[in-house]
């Protein structure tokens, strides 16, 4: 197998929901790429991608739950590793 | 001038789908529920026999003795499609949840009286077991049955009772601070206890049911008919006189769904039972034997539960449910 | 080796040629005539004979193609279920070995389609 | 006393697991009838990783909030007259295909995965199916509410559920989910969850819906993408029984690689009718099959075998052939529907000027050399009156049903590509080699198939010419044919204060 790490990718709706989301990938993420497309923005990143609680809160200035990521996730590519403080995506 | 063109030209070519203008109509629109429900499932030319069922096909009237000239004569009452009952649930576990908090946050269930907390853990925990087993038995009913308006509900059921396992499950973990100390005797109870094997057997019995609206009598007409009343309310009533009155802000979910659901299987027994004599005799018959081996199986847990007027609190909830299915035209 | 199913399985053929009423089922495909997107299907008497098949079956439907009035039939070159052969005109279908759910192609020399785009 | 704090993890485990028991009164294979005779051997069913961790109460409020968001568009969507705002009215084509093809779809999965909510044994899978299978119900309901308004003003959407049962390219879909639905649980989540939810339904509906908000269809981009909110938590399930069934017994290994492998197949060939919605039905694409191919097939697939590389597992059997494939099928498939226009329920039409030059540069190898000249051919023959539509019935693969369009893209693009076999001496014909190789496999399924050009031929379709099987279809006379022709183009443009339309009126 190659040393290049296949792209992990997270798909949202393009709304108000989903702003302070791709922010926190932006911030956690370094080298995540973001397209916007009709309708919806497309994060990817080679190997992985995190999308951590906390940064979220932060961004909204209240609590937040990882699960409320649900409502405005529209595709994922990678292995999922979901607990109370990140949503995290990867391939091995 | 154009935009009077455009204001008249902007009327319907048509009001609703074909399938409900033939049943209901053209006059109005159909209902959200109209759409949702009604013939969405595939009636004929089936493309293939199940290799887990080479006797039927996929969707299958031959899958229960009862006969439906129209298997879309049944109605909820509720008129729940997809939308209206998460709605409709959301609320009632917001509710659920504030009070679920309310209790965790001030230990409300530590200053329970310890025979009121016994008496949770021993009659009302293992109930989890019994909620789980309805939600199995309904994914039965919604995966063998015909008809959407039947199978829907069947799926909501299961949920529900999923969500009434969860909750029960909760309130094990409460009475111990979370421990699972609870919920593990209540498991050891339900599978050795001599007062619940009874309601076992019959459960793992309906497990194998091969017709699914026989299925639908014992777990949603008369299983829920005698557990609802005789538990979740004549108990809870009991736990709250004697000082568990907590207990019922944790308990609230189920007595609202009962209500709520005696709706339907009250409108489902009327309707099958009218289509004709044959579907009258056999919900009748299958209405008298879980009836009758329910009843039986929930003596000791009544017993337990009550004490020496387990008896007639259980003889009073039978009666009530058999009054109930008299009034929707069955044999009792 | 035996379909795995949990206690045996059905033998039901919705296709038999029983089912079709005394016909059976043809396919004609026109190579390098991609207009027709696929070969067409017909239920034709097995009792037909070939000519007819050509002269009364494939005309009503080929003629949508303009090459189809300039096809000189000498020259057809035939194929039945993938082998080239020569179907006896005045022959049944049956007799020229055209079995139910057969497929008949032809080709026409020098016919290839609008412009020679071979559609 | 404090009561200790439960993560997600265990709290979920704790509101899931424990509930179920081993039963001693009726024997577990007979509570349990269905999950062993396909021969997937699970040694342990606690080993089941749930791969989201909801419960019913979490469940409820989340999805009571997307219904919310949902129904208030669809609201306004109807108050506003929004079909009103999409681009063209042709668009609608996709809608009628979509609500006739896709929404049964749904609701055959719903069946399926409370099928699989009962009788898998193991109790955490049982759940993540339960929850599939509401959210499937979800899915066909939502969109039969969404597509209403649309009934209302268009022609072709209005009675899908009829129809699905017995049209001649609705056999392809329905033939796809029952064969989901007549196998076995692992059978049947292998192909759903798996091939189609994680492998493929991304084609469906990112790059579609997404064209659907290009299009000016705000109302079916909602519920495209609501749907798809649980999709996420649907193909994570799909890796994760994968996984799981690899990981059980490495005698799982060669059953799961031929599900996959068929189910690739069968799955692929579906959204060949996805193709054409892509690139012709909708009036401006963002993006073409072909390239959505290569991202989430190419790519996307790749990297997703790759990493299940490590139990063993390959790239589905004849993944290269779907990749040639991709610059032919949209246009293949388009060119029947066109072809048979006076047989179908959704208007058809010529691609305009504009979008002949968008296919040609989204197609440089094909478009041009291949395909133009018939469309073009076509648009000629409307033009002067000589147009006629065909009224003899196209050859059926025995396994996808699809007409026998596609071709040898790999040796000739122009040669049908022809494949049969015979079995129990009758002959059967298929469209491609992965076709034959599923018919091979089991041909005691497929010998059952319900192949609507032999059901008409059997008479069993209501007579034996186009109008009185369309009749049988309950396709009304303004359904179908010409879009510029149609009803639906004539109130467009009354809609939007144009003159008397042109009788053919595509530019050119």
């Amino acid at each position: 197998m190659s040393g290049k790490k296949n792209t992990a990718f997270l798909i949202f709706q393009d709304n108000e929901d989903a702003r302070p989301i791709i922010e926190a990938v932006e911030q956690d993420n370094p080298g995540v790429n973001i397209q916007y497309q009709p309708g919806m923005v497309r994060l990817e990143r080679a190997g992985s991608l995190i999308v951590k609680r906390e940064t979220v809160e932060e961004l909204i200035g209240r609590e937040w739950d990882v699960q409320e990521m649900h409502l405005v996730l529209i595709s994922l590519a990678g292995n999922v590793d979901e607990d109370d403080d990140k949503f995290e995506l990867s391939w091995g | 001038m154009s935009i009077e063109i455009s204001a008249k030209a902007i009327t319907p070519i048509r009001l609703s789908y074909g399938n409900l203008e033939e049943r209901f109509g053209n006059k109005r629109p159909a209902s959200r529920y109209q759409e949702a429900v009604y013939d969405v499932q595939p009636t004929a030319n089936f493309q293939y026999r199940p290799l887990w069922d080479k006797n039927h096909e996929i969707y299958d009237t031959g899958r229960t003795a009862i006969v439906m000239e129209d298997w879309y004569s049944f109605a909820d009452p509720r008129q729940y499609y997809y939308g209206t009952y998460t709605i409709a649930r959301a609320k009632q576990q917001e509710v659920a949840e504030h009070n679920y908090a309310f209790v965790d946050k001030r230990d409300l269930l530590d200053e329970l009286p310890d025979d009121i907390k016994q008496a949770v853990r021993d009659i009302l925990v293992p109930l989890r077991h019994v909620e789980w087993a309805a939600n199995m038995n309904n994914c039965q009913i919604d995966c063998m049955g015909y008809g959407t308006t039947i199978c829907s509900v069947a799926m909501f059921n299961a949920m529900d009772h999923l969500g009434m396992a969860q909750y029960i499950s909760r309130i094990g973990l409460l009475i111990d601070g979370n421990e699972v100390t609870a919920l593990d005797a209540a498991k050891k109870d339900w599978m050795d206890a001599p007062e619940w094997q009874g309601l076992r057997h019959a459960i793992e019995d309906m497990f194998v049911l091969e017709d699914w609206f026989e299925l639908m009598v014992a777990q949603n007409f008369v299983l829920d008919g005698l557990i609802f009343p005789l538990l979740w309310d004549r108990f809870e009533r009991k736990l709250s006189q004697n000082g568990g009155g907590t207990i019922a802000m944790l308990t609230e979910f189920m007595s609202e769904w009962y209500s709520e659901t005696v709706r339907w299987t009250n409108a489902l027994a009327k309707v099958t039972a009218q289509e004709s004599e044959a579907n009258q005799q056999l919900l009748s018959s299958w209405l008298d034997k879980w009836t009758n081996r329910l009843s039986e199986a929930l003596e000791p847990v009544a017993e337990k539960a009550f004490g020496t007027e387990g008896a007639a609190e259980l003889a009073e909830v039978k009666q009530e449910l058999l009054a109930r299915f008299g009034k929707q035209g069955l044999t009792v | 080796m035996a379909i795995i199913a949990k206690d045996g399985y059905v033998d039901i053929v919705r296709d038999k040629v029983e089912n079709f009423h005394g016909n059976q089922v043809v396919y004609v495909s026109w190579d390098d005539h991609l207009l027709f997107c696929a070969a067409q299907a017909f239920p034709l008497p097995p009792q037909m004979p070939f000519q007819a098949l050509v002269s009364d079956v494939m005309s009503s439907v080929f003629n949508w193609h303009d090459d189809f009035e300039k096809v000189n039939w000498s020259q057809v070159l035939w194929n039945l279920d993938g082998e080239a052969f020569e179907p006896d005109m005045a022959k049944s279908l049956a007799e020229n070995g055209v079995a139910h759910k057969s497929l008949i192609r032809f080709k026409t020399p020098g016919l290839t389609g609008i412009n020679g785009t071979r559609i | 006393m404090a009561a200790k704090k439960l993560n997600l993890r265990k709290r979920y485990e704790l509101l899931t697991r424990g509930m179920g028991w081993d039963t001693t009164y009726q024997k577990m294979d007979d509570v349990f009838p269905y999950d062993s005779f396909e021969g997937i051997k699970i040694t342990d069913w606690d080993k089941w990783e749930d791969p989201f961790r909801l419960t019913m109460d979490a469940y409820w409020k989340f999805q009571a909030e997307k219904e919310k968001k949902l129904y208030a568009i669809i609201d306004s969507f109807a108050q506003n007259n929004g079909q009103t705002n999409l681009v063209d009215a042709s668009y609608l084509s996709a809608i009628k295909l979509f609500i006739t093809g896709v929404t049964p779809l749904e609701y055959g999965a719903h069946q399926g995965f409370a099928f699989l909510g009962r009788h898998f044994r193991g109790e955490g899978a049982r759940v993540a199916c339960q929850m599939q299978a509401i959210d499937e119900l979800r899915h066909a309901q939502t969109q039969i509410h969404t597509i209403s308004h649309y009934n209302k003003h268009f022609t072709g959407l209005h009675d899908p559920f009829y129809q699905f049962d017995r049209v001649w390219y609705l056999s392809v879909p329905k033939s796809f989910i029952e064969d989901a639905q007549s196998s076995g649980p692992f059978e049947f989540i292998t192909s759903i969850s798996f091939a189609f939810e994680y492998v493929l339904t991304n084609m469906l509906f990112v790059p579609f819906m997404s064209g659907a908000a290009y299009n000016g269809d705000m109302a079916t981009t909602t519920f495209g993408f609501s749907a798809q909110s649980d999709e996420s938590r649907h193909m994570t399930l799909g890796l994760e029984i994968i996984k799981f069934m690899l990981e059980q017994h490495e005698d799982n290994l060669p059953i799961i690689q031929r599900w996959i492998d068929k189910h690739f197949w069968r799955a692929y060939r579906l959204l060949a009718l996805v193709s054409a919605m892509q690139d012709y039905m909708l009036t401006n694409s963002p993006m073409s099959w072909k390239e959505a191919w290569e991202i989430y097939f190419v790519e996307n697939g790749g990297a997703l075998f790759e990493d299940l590389g490590r139990y063993g597992l390959k790239m589905p059997k004849h993944h290269e052939l779907a990749t040639a494939e991709a610059d032919h099928l949209s246009h293949q498939v388009w060119s029947v529907f066109c072809a048979l226009g006076s047989a179908t329920g959704f208007h058809t039409f010529e691609p305009s000027d504009e979008k002949m030059d968008w296919l040609s540069e989204k197609y440089p190898d094909t478009f041009d050399k291949y395909y133009r000249p018939r469309f073009e051919h076509w648009k000629k023959q409307k033009k002067e009156g000589t147009f006629k539509y065909m009224e003899s019935l196209p050859q059926l693969c025995q396994v996808c049903q699809i007409p026998m369009v596609f071709t040898e893209v790999q040796t000739d693009p122009m040669q049908l590509s022809f494949r049969s076999t015979e079995f129990k001496g009758d002959k059967y014909n298929f469209c491609s080699d992965g076709c034959k190789d599923i018919f091979e496999h089991e041909p005691e399924k497929y010998t059952q198939a319900w192949l609507p050009v032999h059901q008409i031929f059997q008479g069993n379709c209501g007579g034996a010419t186009i109008p009185e099987v369309r009749e049988w279809y309950k396709f009304a006379p303004e359904d179908g044919s010409d879009y510029f022709d149609s009803q639906d183009y004539r109130r467009w443009q009354e809609w939007h204060g144009k003159d008397e339309p042109a009788k053919t009126g595509s530019n050119d």
